[in-house]
């Protein structure tokens, strides 16, 4: 069932596609510009040998579409099938960017509408569909911070606060926008430690990066106490929006106190996660922040037709045009399918979810912090009675075998041999039942037959991945001789 | 409970007993009771008949392809689009999984985009490919990123003005916060030749387009040995169609490579999702941003693929990772190496071939129209400078009654060409509709 | 070679080679050489893209149901087809297989076509069911084949005049050779009462419709026991839609049920692929025409599905087989099942009541317009014959005006009723839609 | 990776489509005819739930787009990604099939030209695409040939003439259309046995049903003396098209002497098998039997446009409507793709890679007829030195833990241990190669290790089957009571 490179189906001559010819007489090639190796290495196949190729392959992929995914942090939930039709419309799928608005009042519409319902469900004041992912909201978010400190000539907030158990955007955006990263500590119930963010705060906080529910599933109780105290060190509040599927209905983080968020759409509002992209990472703020925001947004003018406008004080743009508008529409589509008593309903089931497998659970795989949680809980696979050599990653590949994905393992990473799980509102209680089921055999097996833990996955396409070797002698593209030398080891 | 949420309300009953709780709002008592269930002002909401309707009319308030005749590029190119191309990205194993963290259930994906990388080097001459970026214009802005961390102590940036302008654009709103200069596009009508000057013992990196944004193509061959003589790197933006003719960034020396991968199968879906491109050398390849996939072997001896060399990345190195970026745009990625596993050798060669000659074919025709004048001092590739009698706005509003998309106002970008419009010539513009574009542009 | 045939040239003459003849030609012989090779007079071929834009223009010269407001039925409707049907039914694995005759390796269909069979049956009330004929008609004239089968020595079809009246023509031409009368239908405006009356002692088979072609509901319970105590069968063509709500054919004890499965999520496609519902009694399992699966075990004991009773079938049992069917409409049957596995219990009622209430609305809106009539007697489901006060065809010219496409004109079925049409009304049709159809009556 | 009956997820209250409200006031139900039962057994599941078990059990079928089929007479090539997009085109998938002539002038437009195009390729005068696939085809064709007989007063033929190589749809079309059917001997060279057919050509003799290149894969040497013999006793010719993509460009029925024929477009012009259908059989026939055809067929009127016409002399309708539309669409795309030359290329690559096979095989898979072959070829699964319980069957079911579908077999009847295998022209030589290298270590396992066929396949998502068991014991709709007494059997 394996499937080979696809270059080892090519021949000189075929060709997948039939073109038009140019219709017209030639006229001379400018040899002196053309490119002298004749597309070495490019492959020759058929439209079969294509569509066999990648339909075969396909199969060697876990997917929502066919199995279960209890991953933290990641809410791989269902894509409804509507979407797909409707980003599909020729008026969304075969428009220039750059037409006239004039010809685009449909697109721009839908963009009014996403900012504005976005605005509502945050509770924010004004909102950018440009960033293409979450780190690149992100990134927005930073640099706006930047730009407001530097505008009101608050020259020396070069700090960004970030929680131990943050995700790994958050430190590496404040880099990347050139600000300095200071970690702050947990508590025991998984909050922010106060008295840590109070030593850390300063007049060099640009302003604090949060997760909320954090990365352990749990809801900042101190949350408002923390905007407060961030706020009067004169630093601003960034929510990541990563956790969101938590709280629609249930809270507004713009109430709350943040002053800036990023939308995950591919996670909360249910745009495919497409094997690692595209996502959309909107972004929504205060009004104090709006100004900075990246343009182009869209505003409705007096006449009630639609238009683009870059605010006045911008950070200029993150990305060509105007965001990754194919999962607007998908944004869209959901949001006016749930309405406001359908998107509470989404966030009630999943924290509901969320807490079903946290309690079946928690009496085998300990709890990091034993709380009600939001969306997602995290556990320790720390299973009474195994051997100490069973470790979070046997749980997870053994997983594999039964069918499910793996939760999303060792992460927060202050907590030992996590197991992070977030069922999501989509999943039935059959489904939570089966895993739970499982994860209970599976901790049977890791005290009564340890090895086949360690063994698995056993089946699955493949099987544990010599991943040393991947990155000591890396093979990154195509070469048959490279490829022949790693088999014949 | 709504389709797409399979609790039913026994279902919760038994789930809140089992959990300890009575009600379902007993979950939420950690949330500031002030705050707790604040309303949300959002219309009612629509059954699925009725989304579709909405949308179907909403999409129909756009011009598209299927109505107009485009003749706009700038950065998003009406290529064809072969059908085999979405009858992939429809299966749900390829666009409902997640980022291939497992690769034991991730094959699919893994070795598709390990496809894609050997694909775009194929394609560009370069040695290694990451898995993307957002698009063309933070390609290049990582380029230059990459460029700070590999030419250490320099913190200068040369960007020629003949690059894409949202891009130069995009690449000051990325280095705002890192202490670097960037210049180079000053001066209106300036190009390669006014940034390599420029380059000098503080400059990390030199950021030249080819075809560059006027379309014109241009031999950069020797360029990268100059700008390596001075100590920097040189990064090429190439569009992804010209290569199957025209010279690859490898050709020119280039450290760095980037494009924008939507005229690569992925339609214009109205600026995105699109595909940005990284390519570069091997000898970087702990420098980059992004995932990048490898080949190796199962406990069983099986080839198998894997995502490798993750200790660049933010989960694992935070903040000394070599980018914040996570998610990036791998459907796009399969989307484009289905596209360029179906064209292959020949058909991207033709497409470049019938592009050519028909954007030469336009030229022609509309460098005979009086009042109309071409710029074509240099050779050109899919797009071209027509500078016109009238305002561009005036003009375009004219085709736009016959059905066509005119071309790019230039007015904004480049105001000493005057009435300049930036004209963009496809397979997808038949000769009887470029004649049909000419007659119209006469009988103005 | 072309994009679809990946015989290269080199390979040609290789294999030629292996063949032992030296031209591809020389394959052909055994043709005469007077007829051998002739000329195809058939236009110049298309490219991908000029196919995809010929036939979007060809597309756009037909009235369609995102561009029209539909109130036209009479055996084909517009009902809606959720995106989740088309997802599935584009999944290669589905549409490019065979016939699973290798149940080892064709599990996907066969279990997809074992529920079906098995939702058609909890839908019907019927015992079992086949695995699809080509649409209702062809599935009626195999009901009247088989009930000759069963009834033997009886030569006499007795068919309802309220019947589809293209299903009776279909009928007629599938018995034309097997010295069989058909009865029934031959006064106008008669219906079931009357048909029932011609049943006699040479009599096979009763062929009911409900709801009838003129979309009316009909009390069929005691039907079935009155045909069966003169030896006859009964056979009642039901509507899916309608079974969320009414009747069912077992109700009315039929032997045989038949249907169209269009509405079942297959949506208008200009006629067809539509779906052949066939349903009958259990005692009658070895005399129906078509494919069934069943359930069996492999030899490690595994559940499976596998085609069954496989003697009733023109592949083995040839020209004493049931029927010389082969392929059905197997793709359509597992659309179906998608549709009616997402609807579910609730769905189908829900659609029921829906389309009952916006006809019945529809109707009485209508009935209020100076000039026309409805034909109210009885109940209806979605249908309901107006008679107006000008020709049908003038009237539907007018609605065409204001993109409305108006009912089916009656004249030549049932002329009796005058200027009369066949209204249709869905849950696709908006109150505000209907609204808009009774107020462009009203204005003609 | 089994997959329980849909019926099994169901749970009471789900809904998987969100509907919208009928939107006005309710008036009472007639209760008299309400249904009784509530549609009890009627499943009830959400949308997640229905995606992901269609989609699980898809992965358990073969199919072209993740195998090789060379499965004789059946004719599975690739079916074109282009075709499903043109299909789906709202102006045609969307359009009702009653609308006014001047509001479907596209579709009649391209049904005319289609028309046109296959009676071009294949010689005939007149066209109808009403028949919903080859079988029906093949009743309209034998309706056709009773009513010029009865209309020409000839009240005696009742007799139709079927080769005993034919496929066993013709023998039960005979008999559907009440005729009687007479079996023809073929000859040592796999063509019809002429003084057979002398010996029973008659007064009574109807017509002639032939497949040509017939199901042995051969092209009958003496097809137009057949049809001259047969046109002498006052028989009609019926062309059975299963084989058509064997001659596209090479012969044209017509020319040849037949009357009547069906095109399989789910075989010959690229329409997707679908599992088993939906099909179409298109007929083309001469001028003499034009009048009998079966309407509406489309023909241009003087002023352009196009219209529906029911032939004088009709049979009848074969269906409701006009065929099956959506297939003739993608016929439709793919003769204008191919064009003339792209048509012929098909059929001499198909018999190309028949051929191809043959010589490669049949040193050790006795061929049926020493000939060359047309675009399949018979070969018998008696192996040299291997033992008698090795059975043409074992060599299929082993084909299939090699990843190839079965060729068919034990047809055409009169060749024992039969292996009839078609590779079409949409494969390329190194699958060829592979399907040959397969098929001689089958060989080679069948002398050394015939246990290993006997188990086969081991691979497949289930093994061979108790097909007796499903027959004596029916379960024919899901009913879980009857499930279990199975499974605990």
């Amino acid at each position: 069932n394996e499937e080979p490179p696809i270059f080892t189906y090519s021949q000189p001559g075929k060709i997948g596609v039939n073109l038009p010819d140019a219709g017209i007489a030639s006229t001379p090639l400018p040899t002196e510009l053309l490119r002298q190796d004749d597309l070495a290495g490019f492959p020759e196949l058929t439209e079969p040998e294509v569509i066999r190729h990648f339909t075969r392959i396909s199969q060697r992929n876990y997917s929502i579409d066919t199995g279960f995914y209890p991953l933290g942090s990641c809410t791989m939930k269902y894509n409804p099938k509507l979407h797909e039709e409707v980003a599909r419309l020729p008026g969304f799928a075969a428009a220039h960017p750059l037409q006239d608005e004039e010809l685009s009042q449909g697109a721009l519409q839908l963009m009014y509408e996403l900012q504005t319902y976005l605005g509502e469900i945050s509770g924010f004041d004004a909102v950018s569909l440009q960033p293409a992912a979450g780190a690149q909201g992100e990134l927005t978010g930073i640099l706006v911070f930047r730009a407001y400190h530097l505008d009101r000539g608050d020259t020396d907030r070069t700090e960004v606060l970030v929680p131990d158990s943050a995700h790994g955007t958050n430190p590496a955006t404040a880099a990347m926008a050139g600000l300095k990263v200071v970690e702050l500590k947990s508590d025991a119930r998984g909050n922010v430690d106060l008295d840590d963010l109070k030593a850390k705060l300063s007049p060099r906080t640009a302003g604090m990066m949060l997760t909320n529910p954090n990365t352990l599933g749990l809801f900042e109780e101190h949350i408002v106490e923390i905007c407060r105290l961030v706020h009067e060190a004169g630093g601003l509040m960034y929510g990541d929006g990563a956790n969101f599927n938590a709280i629609l209905g249930i809270a507004k983080p713009g109430e709350l106190g943040f002053d800036f968020m990023h939308y995950n759409l591919h996670k909360t509002f249910t745009t495919p996660h497409g094997g690692g992209g595209p996502g959309s990472g909107a972004v929504g703020c205060t009004a104090a922040l709006a100004p900075y925001l990246p343009g182009p947004r869209v505003r409705q003018r007096a006449d009630g037709k639609y238009e683009f406008f870059t605010p006045e004080k911008s950070i200029g743009r993150m990305k060509a045009f105007h965001g990754n508008f194919g999962m607007l529409v998908r944004a869209w589509a959901y949001i006016r399918s749930m309405g406001a008593a359908g998107l509470r309903a989404v966030s009630e089931t999943a924290v509901l979810n969320a807490n079903y497998v946290r309690v079946m659970l928690k009496d085998i795989y300990p709890q990091a912090v034993d709380r009600i949680c939001m969306h997602e809980t995290v556990l320790r696979g720390q299973i009474a009675g195994a051997s100490k050599d069973v470790r979070t990653l046997d749980i997870a590949k053994r997983l594999i075998d039964y069918g499910f994905h793996p939760p999303t393992i060792y992460f927060p990473l202050i907590v030992p041999e996590a197991l992070m799980i977030e069922p999501t509102e989509t999943e039935s209680k059959q489904t939570l039942d089966r895993f739970i089921a499982t994860m209970r055999r599976i901790a049977g097996e890791a005290v009564e037959t340890p090895e086949v833990l360690h063994a698995a996955p056993t089946r699955a396409p493949v099987r544990r991945l010599d991943e040393v070797r991947a990155a000591r002698q890396p093979i990154l593209r195509y070469d048959p001789i490279a490829i022949a030398r790693l088999q014949s080891e | 409970m709504t389709h797409y949420i399979p609790i039913t309300d026994a279902d919760r009953q038994e789930m809140l007993q089992a959990i300890g709780v009575s009600d379902i709002t007993d979950l939420f008592t950690d949330v500031p009771a002030a705050y707790r269930f604040p309303p949300l002002r959002l219309p009612p909401p629509l059954s699925e008949p009725e989304i579709m309707a909405e949308l179907h009319r909403m999409s129909e308030l756009n011009a598209h392809t299927r109505r107009y005749q485009v003749f706009l590029g700038a950065g998003a190119y009406n290529h064809f689009v072969p059908a085999a191309v979405d009858q992939i990205l429809r299966r749900g194993e390829y666009y409902t999984a997640y980022t291939p963290y497992q690769p034991e259930i991730s094959q699919g994906t893994l070795q598709a985009i390990f496809e894609y990388q050997s694909l775009i080097c194929a394609l560009t001459g370069m040695e290694i490919a990451n898995a993307s970026h957002y698009d063309g214009a933070t390609a290049l802005a990582e380029a230059a990123i990459m460029a700070l961390n590999v030419v250490r102590n320099r913190r200068k940036i040369v960007v020629a003005r003949s690059v894409n302008p949202q891009y130069r654009a995009v690449l000051r709103t990325y280095l705002q916060g890192l202490d670097v200069e960037i210049v180079g596009d000053e001066t209106p009508g300036s190009g390669i030749a006014e940034a390599l000057a420029q380059v000098d013992d503080q400059t990390a990196l030199l950021i030249v387009q080819n075809p560059d944004f006027l379309g014109r193509l241009h031999n950069l061959r020797g360029l990268g040995a100059q700008v390596q003589a001075r100590g920097a790197l040189l990064a090429v933006h190439f569009d992804p169609i010209a290569l199957g003719l025209f010279q690859t960034p490898a050709e020119a020396g280039a450290d760095i490579a980037t494009g924008e991968g939507q005229p690569l199968g992925l339609g214009l879906s109205f600026g995105g999702p699109y595909l940005g491109i990284f390519t570069t050398r091997q000898k970087y390849v702990h420098k980059i941003a992004g995932r990048i996939v490898g080949v190796t072997k199962d406990v069983d001896g099986r080839m198998a693929y894997v995502l490798t060399l993750r200790a660049r990345e933010q989960d694992i190195r935070r903040e000394r990772a070599t980018s914040n970026i996570c998610t990036n745009q791998g459907l796009m990625a399969l989307a484009s190496a289905v596209y360029m596993s179906l064209m292959g050798k020949r058909g991207m060669r033709k497409v470049a071939e019938i592009t050519y000659q028909r954007a030469q074919y336009a030229a022609r025709h509309i460098a005979e129209l009086p009042g109309y004048r071409v710029l074509a001092d240099r050779p050109f590739f899919r797009e071209f400078v027509v500078q016109c009698p009238r305002p561009v706005a005036e003009i375009n509003a004219a085709l736009r009654e016959q059905g066509i998309i005119g071309g790019y106002d230039l007015s904004a970008d480049e105001p000493q060409l005057g009435n300049a419009m930036l004209l963009a010539v496809t397979e997808m513009n038949p000769p009887a509709e470029i004649d049909r574009l000419v007659q119209t542009l006469a009988d103005l």
